[in-house]
């Protein structure tokens, strides 16, 4: 690993220099917003803000930034900044032809674990710009939660994508690529660049053993009645598909005739099963979409987020999603090149998860 | 596991691919195997056609089991299909395994010369799903 | 005139079907009532047999002459007369498939007369009707006690003095039953008593599957009695490990009996003038296996030599190549008629026609009341329950459709397995596009296997369900393409130039591609074969024939590439030096054969001068022998390749000739199992008899090889015996050509252990041994599994005949069931792409235009969208991936799976 | 341990070259004759067919010294059963008189009273043409002593002590049995003898 230590502040020259040398043709970054953060797509070096560290760490999710770049195969190349959750969807987006490997340029930076945008934008002052374990413990005394998939998120420490940014002691960042891209990237901003290795296992080791203990403590559902109490409130606005990065299809089953009955095809169902709940279909399309990404969910949380009735949807997809990836030793995200579970095959495996 | 409930009859759905298990049902036939009646076979060239959503449709209509079979790994007649058919309904099952409907899946590998084993598969199946009990999603109004 | 084809046994109808598919004149003479020979004696046989019976029974060209016996033949090839039970038949030639019949002087200290001692064709009948029977349990004949312990007593008239040979099939269809046997009673004790495993292939796998997953005890010794004792059957045996002689009580014994020439085939050489061997058999010879001394008759299956289904289908198919060769093409060939279809129209009108089957149906299914449930279903639809056989079903669907302008057509009754290409081919016929007609299996589904009220339930459901999926039924424009009357060859070794000569000489241009500079395989390594020809001289006789034939066009140091296409009509590349040319072809065999098998490291090999592969040491003998003393040793690595079928053969052959050479060379030939199938037993004999020593080994302790001794442990003396060899002589297994993988992909082929994969229609039973799953290419040879040349003669005649099947066709229609994207939904996400297994979808790219709004310009970027290409087999793998339903398989669209659903609970 | 190439590779053509002998190398070792034998039953140790495999290698010595190769009752159980037509019970006899030949020769010690006792069979056809039963024993138990008659007799007197009282009581050796009985036309047996005689020489 080749990379450089930074002080914080010198972020925003990194950014430029990525810019100016035309290592991307423009970024998407993490601002301040008021008291809280957003994205914005950057041509010009000069408009990035200043402390973008500030922004770039700050504890706070709003939408996923591969969803920003969804779709978007076009031959400039994007730099995104953002954290690992978003890096990795961005990955896995990559995998599904969504985005071209070579018109993105990957930047993860560490994360915290984070608060929902209104949380943050509450607390603004007393979350600060970054929270360690006992700063998240502090909070959650006061009724102050860090995000449900940030609590169980055992992969919060930067080490995905093309570059990432770890933040060290003494108000540095260290900087370096992990790809060949990366490293291209950030020579060509001349930086000083020299091996670097950091030892973070024991950290790692802690956050995932952290995470699945609050994975435990999560309520869990057993049987279809509990998922049908769980879904009570649902409206099938399908927010969750929408604001998710990986559901990715141009036109969603459940917005064709199939999956979304009306008119005559309503009433032949009415007459077929007696009665027919409304909005129809709610069931089958929280556990279709729940198959469809269980493979190549993130974890990031954004459909809890988008819920407009407050359901707990991380206890739905990232929480089942995890189990079927352990099944198959599949951490989505982890590389470009390495195939979704779903076209690869091994001869002998899995027998006993057929019966 | 409880009792079987009295007079309950499950109603199962089969996939099954046209090459092997359609083939091994249709031995069970010729060779006049007895199997309880439960079963509603749906034919398809290859359990990669099996798409995990059939199976939620299913399931959430009300069928108290379902059945997925096809040529054992490496016999596929499509090469691979029932390969990715493998990691499919291992996946679904993790899935359904959350809400307790697991065990109303059952899939298994079966030969154009099993026509036994389709017939003991069936067997089993109908007194495993009648222990079971009726799918909770079976009067619900969905 | 036309073609004979005596015995309707399995080798019979191959042949006949294969003739009358290709539009000659087939007359089929069976001695019983009865199509079907002995394999349709065993149950499952018979599943696999019956629909070609009905397709020999609705045949236009074949003529059947049942309960008739040949009584006698005058004329020559080309104009023979038959007298079959009083008809008079010409011929051009006859095709000889007489069978065998079953060993049937069992000795008596097996106590044959005890009920629960039984042969293993009566034990398929127990079989047979444990599974109809209400418990399902095997039951012993004496007492109707549950069967805990069975044995087998394999070698029961063969390798004896009654019958010299060895019977080739037994060890195999053992194994199938104690396989069935575990399958259905996992509990029961098996034991298989038996002398050598002479299993190849698939059924090595299955023998090795038996005792280490099943836990079947295969337990090696030949068992000379049966003693019934207090109500049990005793079998003494020899323990070995212990040396003593050990005995077990089971509850039955089956004897595993041994093949012999069909008593009529006496007669028949009589008759015919063909000449019979010692043991009863038409004579073949072994670069002739098919042909008989008399010009114009051609023999094929258990007529020849005791073997496998197998390989009576693959002669059966060369034989029909052969007597095709002499006869003219007088038939029309079925199904290549144009057809027109009305337009179905969107409205759909649904007829169903529930069908009693003979009674199959009727007997046990209530079906006026089924008839009611269905008339009652939404919308109305149009029922006839009045047929009773498959014919008056087909006409009433006929008349339905033009009649009564029926659109949809739901017929009940038999399995579509076997009759949906029959039914499909009615529809169309009536002018209604057969993709708007669904099968409902009530034979198969619900009255063999359910009690009356319960299969009543059962089919009016399943009619339900269909008549749901009827409505959403598409009509799938059936396209006709021409097909290309020529064929490519793979290989140029003795099986790729016998194919192409048979291709040729079918009238068909061929394309014959060998990747060495030479043609001959093989055979271009100088050896004695086991007749006691030379390789060289055969070589040269099929080179001459090749190079004279102008039909063949040979191209060596050669390869194919760049296959696309579909049978009938495909396109390749070959390519080489001095070779680059574009081809079309119609059909295509692979004979790849084998590659040198290498076993560096294993006994010194590579570095001791004195260890030599079995092959090296057939090339010495054509030299000068100076060793005294040599080792062999059977089953020797290298891994990657697989036990040659002809393995104990070509080591037979060499120790003989080289005892030829040096009467007085000692030879130990160290082995797990001799394996000297049919009437190469008595090469085995010989060598015993010319004194050559054979010591069996166990497998966990193989010889070893230090300081120039060989030690072994010999497991009947339980000692450890040395020998100081002068040669070491390994036999090692066979490997695939390396080309094999290559080919694999290009022609979606899969590989077993390396080699080509035939199609597995059913997989226990192999009526299809030359076919493999991409239709129009034709495996043979060494390519399928290394086998001596014989074999490989018969194969390739086998693959040249089925390609000629194709290849006399004018048209072949396009697959219907094909996967279909629309365009408008595909992400392009190209998961599809990945996943389908025969590469037939492509991603395209497109560049997005470039949208100006306001002020800035957006790059347009690309767009990607999956597309479908010719090569689809329509798995329908895409479909079931596909998130958004963008992708999906005609005739199983979510809509028409989604239909059967919601009417299924 | 066996070292092939100190046994004899000749002994199998030499077994093959003895009446009853020819068949030895049509053993496939498929252990027939082994698992009918009533005798292998009581006598575990013995067992036919490792004798084949013994023979077939050269192990002379191993087999002549063998004592097992005495037991065989000739029940021809084996002989009949055998798919190969090796005629063990044959074959045995012709490993039996290459031990006797060898012990002729002073090469052997035959562990085993049987060639005294067919010796003394044999001679007592020649002699009448039929079995004489008291001539037999006579000369069996005397050569059996080292050819003293009066130990002999002693040691039969010892052994029939009971058995024989009951036989004689039981019929089966009346007063008839003390006495030999001539067949007809002993001229013709005593060719025979001859015939043999000259064959085996």
């Amino acid at each position: 690993m080749k990379g450089t230590e930074l002080k914080q502040e010198d972020l925003e020259g990194l950014f430029k220099g990525l810019l100016d040398k035309k290592a991307v043709d423009c970024l998407v970054l993490p601002h301040k917003v008021g008291n809280n953060v957003a994205y914005m797509l950057v041509k010009d070096g000069d408009k990035i803000e200043s402390p973008a560290a500030s922004a770039i760490f700050a504890p706070s999710f709003g939408v996923n930034a591969a969803n920003i770049v969804k779709g978007w195969t076009i031959p400039e190349r994007v730099g995104i900044v953002a954290k690992p959750c978003e890096i990795r969807a961005a990955i896995e987006l990559i995998k599904l032809k969504q985005m071209d490997k070579e018109s993105v340029l990957l930047i993860s930076a560490d994360c915290s674990g984070a608060f929902t945008n209104q949380d943050y934008a509450d607390h603004a002052g007393e979350i600060g710009d970054w929270v360690d374990s006992a700063k998240i413990n502090e909070l959650k005394g006061k009724g102050i939660a860090i995000r449900e998939a940030c609590a169980i998120c055992e992969n919060r420490l930067a080490d995905v994508g093309d570059i990432i940014i770890e933040r060290v002691d003494g108000g540095k960042v260290l900087v370096a690529g992990i790809t060949d891209m990366g490293d291209e990237a950030l020579s060509s901003t001349e930086l000083s660049l020299e091996d670097k290795d950091v030892e973070r296992q024991a950290e790692k080791e802690k956050i995932a053993a952290d995470a699945k203990k609050e994975k435990e403590e999560l309520p869990k559902m057993s049987s279809v009645e509990e998922l049908e109490e769980f879904l009570r409130d649902c409206i099938a606005c399908k927010n969750c598909r929408d604001m998710c990065p990986v559901c990715y299809c141009k036109e969603c089953f459940f917005e064709q005739p199939l999956g979304k009955p009306v008119g005559g095809d309503l009433l032949n169902l009415a007459e077929l099963r007696s009665a027919i709940g409304v909005p129809t279909n709610q069931l089958l399309y929280h556990l279709t979409r729940i198959y469809h990404v269980c493979t190549t969910c993130v974890g990031c949380g954004a459909c809890e987020d988008a819920c407009p009735k407050d359901i707990p949807l991380t206890r739905l997809y990232p929480l089942i999603a995890k189990k079927v990836q352990e099944i198959f030793e599949y951490v989505p995200g982890e590389d470009a090149e390495e195939p979704l579970p779903f076209i690869t095959y091994e001869e002998e495996e899995l027998e006993d998860k057929l019966r | 596991m409880e009792e079987a409930k009295e007079g309950f009859e499950p109603k199962i759905i089969g996939f099954t691919c046209n090459w092997c298990t359609y083939a091994g049902a249709d031995l069970a036939g010729t060779s006049r195997k007895k199997y309880p009646p439960n079963i509603r076979i749906i034919r398809l060239m290859c359990s990669g056609r099996l798409d995990p959503m059939f199976v939620l449709k299913v399931l959430l209509n009300g069928a108290d089991g379902v059945f997925i079979g096809g040529c054992h790994p490496g016999e596929c007649h499509y090469i691979k299909g029932n390969f990715y058919a493998r990691r499919r309904i291992a996946a679904l099952r993790t899935i359904l395994k959350q809400f307790g409907l697991d065990d109303r899946v059952r899939s298994e590998w079966i030969s154009a010369s099993e026509g036994d084993k389709f017939a003991r598969v069936m067997k089993e199946m109908a007194e495993d799903i009648k222990k079971l009990g009726p799918n909770p999603m079976r009067d619900k109004i969905l | 005139m036309g073609i004979a084809i005596i015995g309707g046994g399995v080798a019979g109808i191959t042949a006949a079907l294969d003739l009358a598919d290709s539009g000659f004149k087939v007359y089929l003479i069976e001695k019983n009532a009865e199509l079907g020979g002995k394999m349709a004696e065993l149950a499952e046989c018979k599943t696999g047999l019956s629909p070609k019976i009905v397709e020999i029974e609705n045949h236009p060209n074949i003529e059947l002459l049942l309960s008739s016996e040949l009584e006698s033949l005058s004329g020559s090839a080309g104009e023979f007369k038959l007298n079959v039970s009083g008809n008079e038949i010409e011929a051009e030639s006859v095709v000889l498939a007489p069978g065998y019949d079953v060993f049937d002087e069992i000795p008596k200290s097996y106590a044959i007369a005890n009920p629960d001692v039984v042969t293993s064709l009566e034990f398929e009948g127990m079989l047979r009707s444990a599974t109809a029977s209400e418990t399902g349990e095997l039951l012993r004949p004496s007492d109707g006690k549950r069967v805990k312990k069975i044995g087998f007593i394999q070698c029961i008239g063969s390798r004896c003095q009654e019958n010299e040979i060895c019977s080739t099939a037994c060890c195999a269809y053992t194994a199938k039953e104690a396989w069935e046997v575990k399958e259905r009673y996992p509990d029961m004790d098996v034991c298989v008593f038996y002398m050598d495993i002479r299993v190849f292939g698939k059924d090595e796998e299955l023998a090795a599957e038996l005792k280490d997953k099943y836990g079947v005890k295969y337990i090696r010794s030949r068992v000379p009695e049966v003693i019934p004792e207090n109500g049990a059957l005793s079998v003494k045996f020899e323990n070995l490990e212990k040396g003593t002689i050990d005995k077990l009580d089971l509850d039955m014994v089956v004897l595993a009996v041994g093949l012999l020439p069909s008593k009529t085939l006496s007669r028949l050489a009589e008759i015919t003038g063909v000449k019979t061997d010692k043991y009863g058999y038409i004579e073949t010879s072994i670069t002739n296996p098919l042909e008989t001394n008399v010009e114009g008759l051609f023999a094929c299956g258990t007529a020849t030599a005791p073997m496998k289904v197998r390989e009576s289908v693959a002669q059966a198919s060369g034989a029909a190549l052969k007597a095709a060769l002499l006869s003219e093409r007088t038939e029309m060939i079925p199904g290549q008629e144009e057809r027109k279809y009305v337009e179905a129209g969107e409205e759909p009108k649904i007829g169903v026609f529930i069908c009693g089957c003979e009674g199959e149906v009727r007997d046990c299914v209530d079906i006026p009341a089924v008839a009611e449930r269905v008339s009652q279903l939404k919308d109305g639809v149009f029922v006839n329950s009045e047929t009773n056989t498959m014919e008056e079903a087909m006409e009433a669907i006929e008349s339905g459709i033009v009649d009564q302008g029926l659109n949809r057509i739901v017929f009940a009754g038999y399995t579509p397995r076997k009759y949906e290409d029959t039914v499909r081919d009615r529809c169309a016929k009536a002018g209604l596009n057969p993709y708007l007609m669904e099968m409902v299996n009530l034979r198969e589904q619900c009255a063999w296997v359910h009690e009356p009220k319960e299969a009543t339930e059962s089919a009016a459901g399943l009619i339900a369900m269909a008549v749901e999926r009827a409505r959403y039924l598409e009509e799938i424009p059936v396209e006709r393409y021409p097909v290309i009357p020529k064929a490519l060859v793979i290989g140029g070794g003795v099986s790729g130039m016998n194919a192409a000569l048979g291709i040729a000489d079918a009238g068909y241009e061929v394309y014959l591609v060998e990747k060495e500079p030479e043609l001959g395989g093989s055979l271009r390594e100088e050896i004695g074969l086991q007749s006691g020809e030379k390789s060289s001289d055969v070589l040269t006789e099929f080179v001459d024939k090749v190079s004279s034939n102008e039909r063949i066009n040979v191209y060596t140091n050669a390869k194919v590439e760049d296959v696309t296409g579909r049978a009938g009509s495909f396109k390749a590349k070959i390519a080489g030096e001095g070779a680059n040319e574009d081809i079309d072809f119609g059909a295509c065999i692979i004979a790849t054969g084998t590659d040198e098998s290498v076993p560096e490291g294993y006994y010194g090999y590579g570095k001791d001068k004195n260890v030599v592969t079995q092959p090296e040491f057939g090339k010495m003998l054509g030299g000068t022998l100076s060793a005294n003393t040599v080792v062999m040793i059977q089953d020797v690595g290298p891994d990657g390749g697989v036990n040659p079928k002809y393995g104990s053969i070509e080591l037979m052959n060499n120790v003989l000739k080289a005892k030829e050479k040096n009467p007085d060379l000692n030879v130990f030939v160290l082995y797990q199992d001799i394996k000297t199938y049919g009437k190469w037993e008595v090469l085995y004999k010989e060598a015993r008899e010319k004194g050559v020593i054979f010591l069996r080994y166990d497998k966990d302790k193989p010889p070893k090889y230090e300081d120039g001794i060989v030690s072994v442990h010999d497991v009947i003396l339980n000692d450890e015996i040395q020998i100081k060899p002068d040669l070491l002589v390994l036999s090692t297994p066979a490997m695939p050509a390396e080309e094999n993988e290559r080919l694999s992909k290009m022609f979606k082929i899969p590989l077993k252990n390396g080699f080509f994969l035939e199609a597995q229609e059913r997989p226990k039973m192999k009526l299809t041994p030359v076919d493999t799953v991409n239709e129009g290419v034709f495996i043979c040879g060494s390519a399928v599994y290394p086998a001596l040349i014989d074999e490989c003669i018969a194969m390739s005649s086998a693959a040249a005949s089925r390609a000629c099947v194709l290849l006399a066709k004018d048209f072949l229609e396009t697959p219907a069931v094909t996967s279909v994207v629309d365009e408008l939904i595909c992400s392009g996400c190209g998961v599809c792409v990945d996943m389908c297994p025969v590469e037939a979808i492509e991603l395209t790219e497109e560049p997005v235009p470039v949208v100006t709004f306001g002020v800035a310009t957006v790059i347009g970027g690309t767009k990607r969208i999956a597309k479908v290409n010719d090569g689809c087999m329509g798995c329908g793998s895409c479909a079931s991936y596909c998130p958004s339903g963008a992708m999906s398989l005609k005739h199983f669209r979510d809509k028409q799976v989604y239909a059967q659903l919601d009417y299924a609970v | 341990m066996i070292k092939t190439w100190e046994l004899d590779a000749n002994f199998r053509n030499e077994i093959m070259n003895e009446p009853g002998g020819e068949h030895l190398s049509a053993c496939f070792q498929c252990s027939t004759c082994t698992i009918g034998c009533p005798i292998a039953e009581i006598v575990p140790s013995y067992n036919p067919r490792k004798i084949i495999q013994m023979s077939l290698l050269g192990m002379r010595e191993d087999v002549l010294s063998n004592p097992d190769l005495w037991i065989c009752a000739i029940c021809q159980t084996c002989t009949a059963r055998c798919p190969q037509d090796v005629r063990i019970s044959d074959l045995l006899a012709a490993i039996r008189r290459i031990a006797e030949k060898e012990e002729e020769a002073g090469k052997l010690k035959v562990d085993s009273v049987r060639p005294l006792f067919e010796k003394a069979f044999l001679h007592q056809l020649e002699k009448y043409g039929r079995l004489f039963d008291m001539g037999l024993a006579m000369e069996y138990y005397k050569g059996k002593e080292g050819g003293s008659f009066i130990k002999g007799q002693l040691a039969m007197m010892k052994d029939f002590k009971d058995f024989g009282m009951r036989m004689f009581k039981k019929g089966k050796m009346g007063p008839k049995a003390m006495f030999p009985e001539k067949v007809k036309k002993k001229e013709e047996i005593e060719k025979i003898f001859e015939k043999v005689g000259e064959k085996e020489k």
